[in-house]
């Protein structure tokens, strides 16, 4: 039932010192007269409670259980990070308010810039990009702009068919026109093709490295000394940055421009689809091009700097999710140098441990050592009449989160992959237990596919209906009342 | 690397034990793993960032910090697209659950049906607000949801040109252009008029000149004046371009008449002030609303109302064909993640102030705007400009008093002092050079108003 | 699986900027040689959190669903009230700190006890008691102090045989001897059997008003003046105040001495068995004997009283349950006036409606309106090879928490009664409901008892075994290891 | 009652329309169910409390109250039976769950099992910590707790005399007097030694005078210092009677030596350091330990592990007859409601600092202590009393300063100032008339320590 669905005309959540004076608002301003009554739903706060306690406990969330969902680094959210970003000290800023009376909170954005900057061997960063995607598109305009100043005929850019589908959607979105490098056979860039495409008309590639695979990028340093050469610039998508930190570093790789996601790597939660944070680094020849303001640090106050003559301009109202960098600048902070390198070594360590544990039965791709994740088949399953959405099903009823399935796509990863990312966080037991699950679930498959076929059994509601939906487009209360 | 050994970290479980027989299993050792950078320049003696704290140094490293920012605020006469509001404890109580903080984008809709369910509670109340057909799930903020909307008419209607409104929040017009110049979009400004609302011979003027994609008007506007956006509307269609209708001060939901009513194809705004605090500029929250004739077009995430094996109801995320992981650089949009939480939260709230509650608000801001506007105008130092036109919790004062008076004045007020606006962007009064946006809204409490009063007079 | 039993050696959550050395603390303290390690469990911060988290889903709270339990009333607890007593500024106090620097929380305690002066009709209120048998032996102390000052042969207390089982506990605590009051054919107390055990060996009535049955105590006044008259005191459990608010105050009833539970009536949350908070009010004569120390204003300056020349001690550490007062401190203040007279009202009419509904099925033992809480019959199933804790079990698979059962034990009563508290925080649809559920599951009965023997059957676990625990005593980690 | 009817109390859910139905229901008006009053002195015209405050009101209000309590502190000096340490951001974070927080009792253990199991866990932690064979799920505080120890020796031993070491906080003393005086049980005192702690021989002496159902015996006791506990067990034991131990400061668990290797019978104390905020006094956690062959005598809830009908684990309360509900005036204590939420919040705190991060915050404790003794001492105005006994983190000190100066000197720090001892309470030292029992925690961070420090130089 939705909160429509149980309002009782008169009753009421509201607390405040005043009651409706729509006269006296009238009289103030005419147009209130025009609208008509938007009917909200009206409820008691135990009710409400009741609402949204019950709704959350029916959510799995990396506090509940082990949600190996690959290229989303479900890792712990530190609650010291909440209490952080609850403090009213920083809640309670208007961002308009004169930088003087904010230098708290400019010290921890200009903090957090120059940590990123150092793990990521950039020169400079814009904290304004809300999430992955609009980090990447942030980058892109960033190359977009510094094309039409050097190089207007390059308006191409390239990006590996194994890539998450933001980057050719926000390459698109920047201007550019998407031309698709296929993977080689040891599932990194195929070098031939790249030698091929990468022309005068190209911008730029788009890499996520490691890629979605949880492959290294073998030949970057040929990739990098190969697009640059012949004048492109590299674009990092950084979601997978989390199997690098402490080793190796996309600037000393020779990227360009790099974009992070606060909410994978550097722990802040992700709220069911955000908010999340995803700064933009540049090499120093691009930073007049970031987006203003920037936060800059001058004779020891902070400040905004709205002085870069080639900016892109704004990507949002003000200057990107300070809430959500609050909390990654804490995570930075307490796990320090020594901290995060120990985070990629254990990422790095359990998907390994993860793809031997389950290789014999869900077998990779490739035999190589991963990095953060690893992408394993379930195609063998098929003989039985099991596909890969229904061993995931099936996990639910073990208490998992099932990992990210159906992604990538393409050859030879095109069918029934998932990609499990178990993360730093996760203890060996947690992996041995999963592990285990996915073991009995493949012993399943064999031996009673209908109890994967009709999985899952134990959840709030059993498999539910996606056709159903886009057939009967109902996506508010008002449409339910229509029917 | 003996410290990583030693297992201090207390976010990564992995003892040394353990991760040796981990890598026993695997059969290599870590460096083997790493084989595979060889030849790239890795990390040498460790990143230039200073030790771990732990949480009690963080606790302090972080008080210091913070005690930098100036004192408590009450309430703000700061406004210009963020709005300090009183949020009820219960809001962000049940949107801290963890069974929302800590999950990710609802994939699996059998094990995250309270997301779900949320953010289409939160889409329903979206279409009554703006009295549109269909609400996406939110975008980032207003000002990218601007843009996307723009964007989105280009999609639609192919014309190269699009008209925002002189009179649209300055940051928002600036993400417009940054949104819309590599598509080689001209964004063209419609003029104000004397009222501070568009100037209807300039929009008509303009939209018969060359074809446009859509216009784009905000209400109230950024000098806080509500538009008339049922005319604006008609001449709009007249010449068949898409309506954009969008707002920053959700509030104003409350009592102004948006969406079809006005002939809108797309509204789209901010709802930062739906029980959210302004956190120094985010995250905040974009709404997203338009026509169901859009629905192959519009961006974003939308949960429908499905069943599950068993006839129950269920929800699910739907319309995916449009989005970048179906479509790549087809899709409607790039957008992943958006403001999922943050929407949940504004459902929350207007869940708890419920209908007439929302109503009584927008009413108060509106009462409190005008008390302020009256106080100050019986100080002597200011009058209002734009006098003959309605607004709603902003509106633009002209003052004798200079902007780094006005804030020593405040400094030992709790509240944020007023937007000093730029020389030229409106009128000037005689005698009174400097003007401000300022804003009200309730919590600029009586007796809280008294001292803003005194401080001014 | 408990938290040693998911203990790995080496593991930790613990985040201070120090480690342990023990070589320097045993150089300082030789003593600590002596003792042996003592084991406790070494978890990860995210293995802690699921753990944590998921035990608190298990749980069956008001914030998830109607929980009828009489006499523990079992209302909204508003959540404004826990971000008050979570404010450092009350939270991190010291209480010896002096009262000069405490004016703000010392403002606060002395505002509540006016509020609860007001209330109840009282003289002078202690904040001190932990919880309503705390309040109830403090109260006791101080009857059994004035006593021996005044009449020291006074050594008995007479407790109706309808009363909750820490009176009588609390008065024989209290030094006193117990004697029991039978109830009249009303659900009142037996005026004649009063008037025969109350002599001048009686030292004190507790009563309960309403009592444990929901019904007022009709005859009040006359057992106020009988009482009186034979030199007796009067005590009231307050547990049951929820009813009356506004309505009628025990201390105009005539009685010296009053208890509260702040967390039944003023909405503190019960936590799963406490903390709470049971202030205890008197009239004057009796407020030398309140425990030290008192909270007073002076001159506009709140202090602490120690003065109080016929004080019984103390009975705790410090003051009381600071945060569960500001807790109900909130409330009333946001409840002021009308809000606490409505509450009364509404939670009346409430418990009248649900007996409305519910007595075709399970009759009350006499047809009297009731106060805040209706005692209903299940003793008709019996037929149906069913007893009353069937029912239960069986009510928590349609969602609900069952209502207080077995309880009280007097005749009529003696037998298959459940005791149902709704308080004002229901909805007319959450009873309606609930009544639904319950006449559904008397149709059960007798259609499908077995429905209910085996119930409940969606919980996390099943019927637990009471009498397998008290065989098989493992009431720790230790124990569990030893078998 | 014409603002009942308008429903505008957001806790209160039922409008006038309903209220109506269900009185049509009932049968009856209200009136008519309240006639049982008549005869009955009813409130007229209300009850003189003020109008009720909105949420945003509250707020306000409670600002401005709580703005009358001094500053921040970041650290006490006092100590005395309450402690300010670190509470990690994870402990509340659980224990506030609302799963945990919006329950009642566990009596029905199916819908139960969150606050079954954590206490159960807790009871698993004492059991350890005291090294004793059995822990109820929490009392009130350490004062009543230890009250309610020797009412339980006195059940068992029957003999109408306690002793009571002088060492022992002296609002437990009081506590113990209070609970003790209506049973007619006699409180001695045993004289401390001129080393701060029990005089052995006065044990002996008094043990011997008549006989005694107990032997209370804190440590470290008030004074900081630590008991020769296993040689007073000894004693104690010689003479027949049950010996209590008792803390204050529950962080010594993690070093010192308690439970059944000194003999004792009962172990309690106060768990406030373990993980609980100070809040002016409580709630705290009363924490009780004890031998298994007393399972039919203590007081209070316990849980114990069972199964369900289908084998699986299941926890519930348990040894039930021995209380209140069941045995009415007979029960071994009129206990029902305890601290039960304070007991999870403890639990949570050990799980999260572990077996060694427990015992390094014990070590840091006595570092800090004897740091700040140095650093004392070395200012001249100070010096320790009993500095040939071992303390934890509290000790005496005597000194030129006095009270009112002490404080005013330290007001620009922000800590809590040292308890002043009164007159007599401890030996006079030379030059140095005023006494102080000062306590440190970890909290006490270098940097603070110095402030502290500077000031009473
Ligand atoms: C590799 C990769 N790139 C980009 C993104 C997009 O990030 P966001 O969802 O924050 O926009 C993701 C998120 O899933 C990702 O995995
Ligand atoms: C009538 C009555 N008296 C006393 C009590 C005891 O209160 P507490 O559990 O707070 O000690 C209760 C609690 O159930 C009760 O209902």
């Amino acid at each position: 039932m939705t909160l429509y669905e149980k309002s009782v005309a008169g009753r009421s959540a509201f607390s405040f010192g005043f009651e409706e004076d729509r006269a006296a608002a009238e009289a103030c301003v005419p147009e209130f007269a025009r609208a008509t009554v938007k009917p909200l739903p009206q409820i008691s706060e135990l009710d409400l409670v009741r609402h949204f306690t019950n709704l959350a406990r029916t959510n799995y969330g990396v506090d509940t259980g082990f949600y190996p969902l690959g290229s989303c680094t479900m890792k712990y959210n530190p609650k010291i990070n909440e209490r952080m970003a609850a403090d009213p000290r920083l809640t309670v800023r208007h961002p308009l308010d004169d930088a003087t009376d904010n230098q708290g909170v400019l010290q921890m954005e200009f903090e957090l810039k120059e940590s990123l900057q150092e793990i990521t061997g950039m020169d400079d960063f814009t904290l304004q990009p809300a999430c992955g995607a609009h980090g990447e598109l942030t980058g892109m305009l960033i190359i977009h702009a510094y094309m039409r100043d050097h190089d207007a005929k390059r308006t191409k850019v390239l990006i590996p068919d194994s890539a998450h589908g933001t980057n050719p959607a926000s390459a698109s979105m920047a201007g550019f026109q998407v031309v698709t490098v296929p993977s080689n056979e040891r599932g990194g860039v195929d070098m031939d093709a790249l030698d091929k495409l990468m022309d005068d008309t190209v911008a730029a590639i788009m890499l996520t490295n490691p890629n979605t695979v949880g492959l290294f990028e073998e030949n970057i340093t040929q990739i990098a000394e190969l697009v640059h050469a012949r004048g492109g610039l590299l674009y990092y998508d950084g979601a997978n940055l989390n199997a690098l930190m402490g080793l190796i570093r996309p600037g000393d790789l020779g990227f360009d421009v790099v974009h992070l996601n606060l909410h994978k790597t550097f722990a802040t939660p992700h709220g069911g689809g955000g908010p999340g944070a995803a700064p933009v680094g540049v090499k120093k020849f691009l930073a007049d091009y970031l987006p203003i303001p920037v936060v800059v640090c001058r004779d020891g106050q902070y400040t905004f700097d709205e002085n870069r003559p080639h900016t892109i301009g704004r990507m949002s109202g003000f200057y990107g999710n300070t809430a959500v960098l609050a909390r990654a600048y804490v995570y930075i902070k307490m796990m320090g140098r020594d901290g995060l390198l120990a985070t990629s070594r254990a990422a790095v360590i359990n998907a390994n441990y993860v793809k031997a544990l389950l290789s014999p039965y869900f077998p990779p791709a490739y035999d190589r050592p991963v990095m953060h994740e690893t992408v394993l088949s379930a195609k063998g399953y098929d003989k039985y009449g099991v596909t890969l959405l229904d061993i995931s099903k099936r996990l639910m009823d073990y208490g998992y989160h099932p990992p990210t399935i159906y992604f990538p796509h393409f050859p030879p990863y095109a069918e029934e992959v998932m990609m499990v990312e178990p993360t730093e966080s996760e203890s060996k037991e947690t992996m041995d237990l999963f592990c285990d699950a996915l073991i009995k679930i493949s012993q399943e498959a064999k031996e009673n596919p209908d109890l994967l076929l009709s999985a899952p059994h134990d959840t709030v509601v059993t498999r539910v209906n996606e056709t159903y939906a886009a057939r009967h487009l109902v996506t508010s209360h008002r449409d339910k009342k229509g029917t | 690397m003996q410290s990583i050994e030693r297992n201090r970290f207390s976010f990564i479980p992995a003892t040394g034990d353990e991760q040796q027989a981990m890598l026993q299993k695997i059969g290599l050792q870590f460096d083997d793993i790493v084989k595979c950078f060889a030849g790239n320049s890795c990390v040498e003696g460790g990143l230039h960032l200073p030790d771990g704290l732990t949480e009690d140094q963080m606790v302090e490293y972080w008080d210091t910090m913070m005690s930098r920012n100036s004192g408590p605020r009450k309430a703000s006469l700061l406004g210009a697209g963020a709005y300090m509001h009183f949020i009820p404890a219960v809001v962000p109580h049940l949107a801290s659950l963890p069974g929302f903080i800590t999950a990710y984008t609802p994939y699996q809709p059998e094990i995250s049906q309270g997301t779900l369910q949320s953010l289409f509670e939160f889409q329903s109340f979206m279409v009554e607000l703006t009295d549109m057909e269909l609400a996406n799930c939110s975008m980032y903020d207003g000002a990218s949801s601007t843009a996307e909307a723009l964007l989105m008419a280009h999609r639609v209607k192919k014309a190269d040109r699009v008209l925002v409104a002189a009179t649209v929040n300055p940051n928002y017009l600036a993400t417009v252009r940054t949104y819309l110049e590599p598509h080689g979009i001209a964004v063209d400004v419609v003029r104000m008029n004397d009222g501070g609302r568009v100037s209807m011979e300039d929009l008509e003027s303009q939209l018969s000149a060359s074809a446009c994609s859509a216009v784009l008007v905000q209400s109230p506007n950024y000098l806080g004046i509500i538009e008339d956006l049922g005319a604006i509307g008609t001449t709009v269609h007249a010449h068949d371009a898409l309506f954009v209708e969008s707002f920053t001060e959700a509030m104003a939901l409350g009592l102004l008449k948006y969406g079809v009513g006005n002939g809108a194809d797309i509204v789209v705004g901010d709802g930062q002030s739906l029980g959210l605090s302004m956190s120094f500029g985010g995250p905040h929250l974009g709404v997203f609303a338009t026509l169901k004739k859009y629905n192959r077009d519009f961006p974003g995430r939308i949960v429908g109302e499905s069943i599950d094996t068993k006839g129950r109801q269920a929800f699910v995320m739907t319309l995916r064909a449009r989005e970048q992981d179906i479509r790549r650089e087809k899709a409607t949009s790039n957008i992943c993640s958006n403001h999922a939480l943050n929407a949940l939260t504004a459902a929350v709230f207007l869940g708890s102030v419920g209908e007439s509650g929302f109503r009584a608000l927008a009413c108060e801001n509106v009462a409190k705007l005008q008390k302020l506007i009256s106080g100050l105008e019986a100080t002597g130092h200011f009058t209002r400009v734009f006098k003959q036109s309605s607004v709603f919790n902003e509106a633009v004062v002209a003052s004798s008093i200079a902007p780094e008076d006005m804030r020593s004045r405040l400094a030992g007020v709790p509240v944020f002092p007023p937007l000093a606006l730029a020389r030229g962007v409106v009128p000037e009064t005689q005698g009174m050079p400097h003007t401000y946006l300022v804003c009200a809204t309730e919590m600029l409490k009586d007796s809280l108003l008294e001292q803003v009063l005194g401080a001014l007079s």
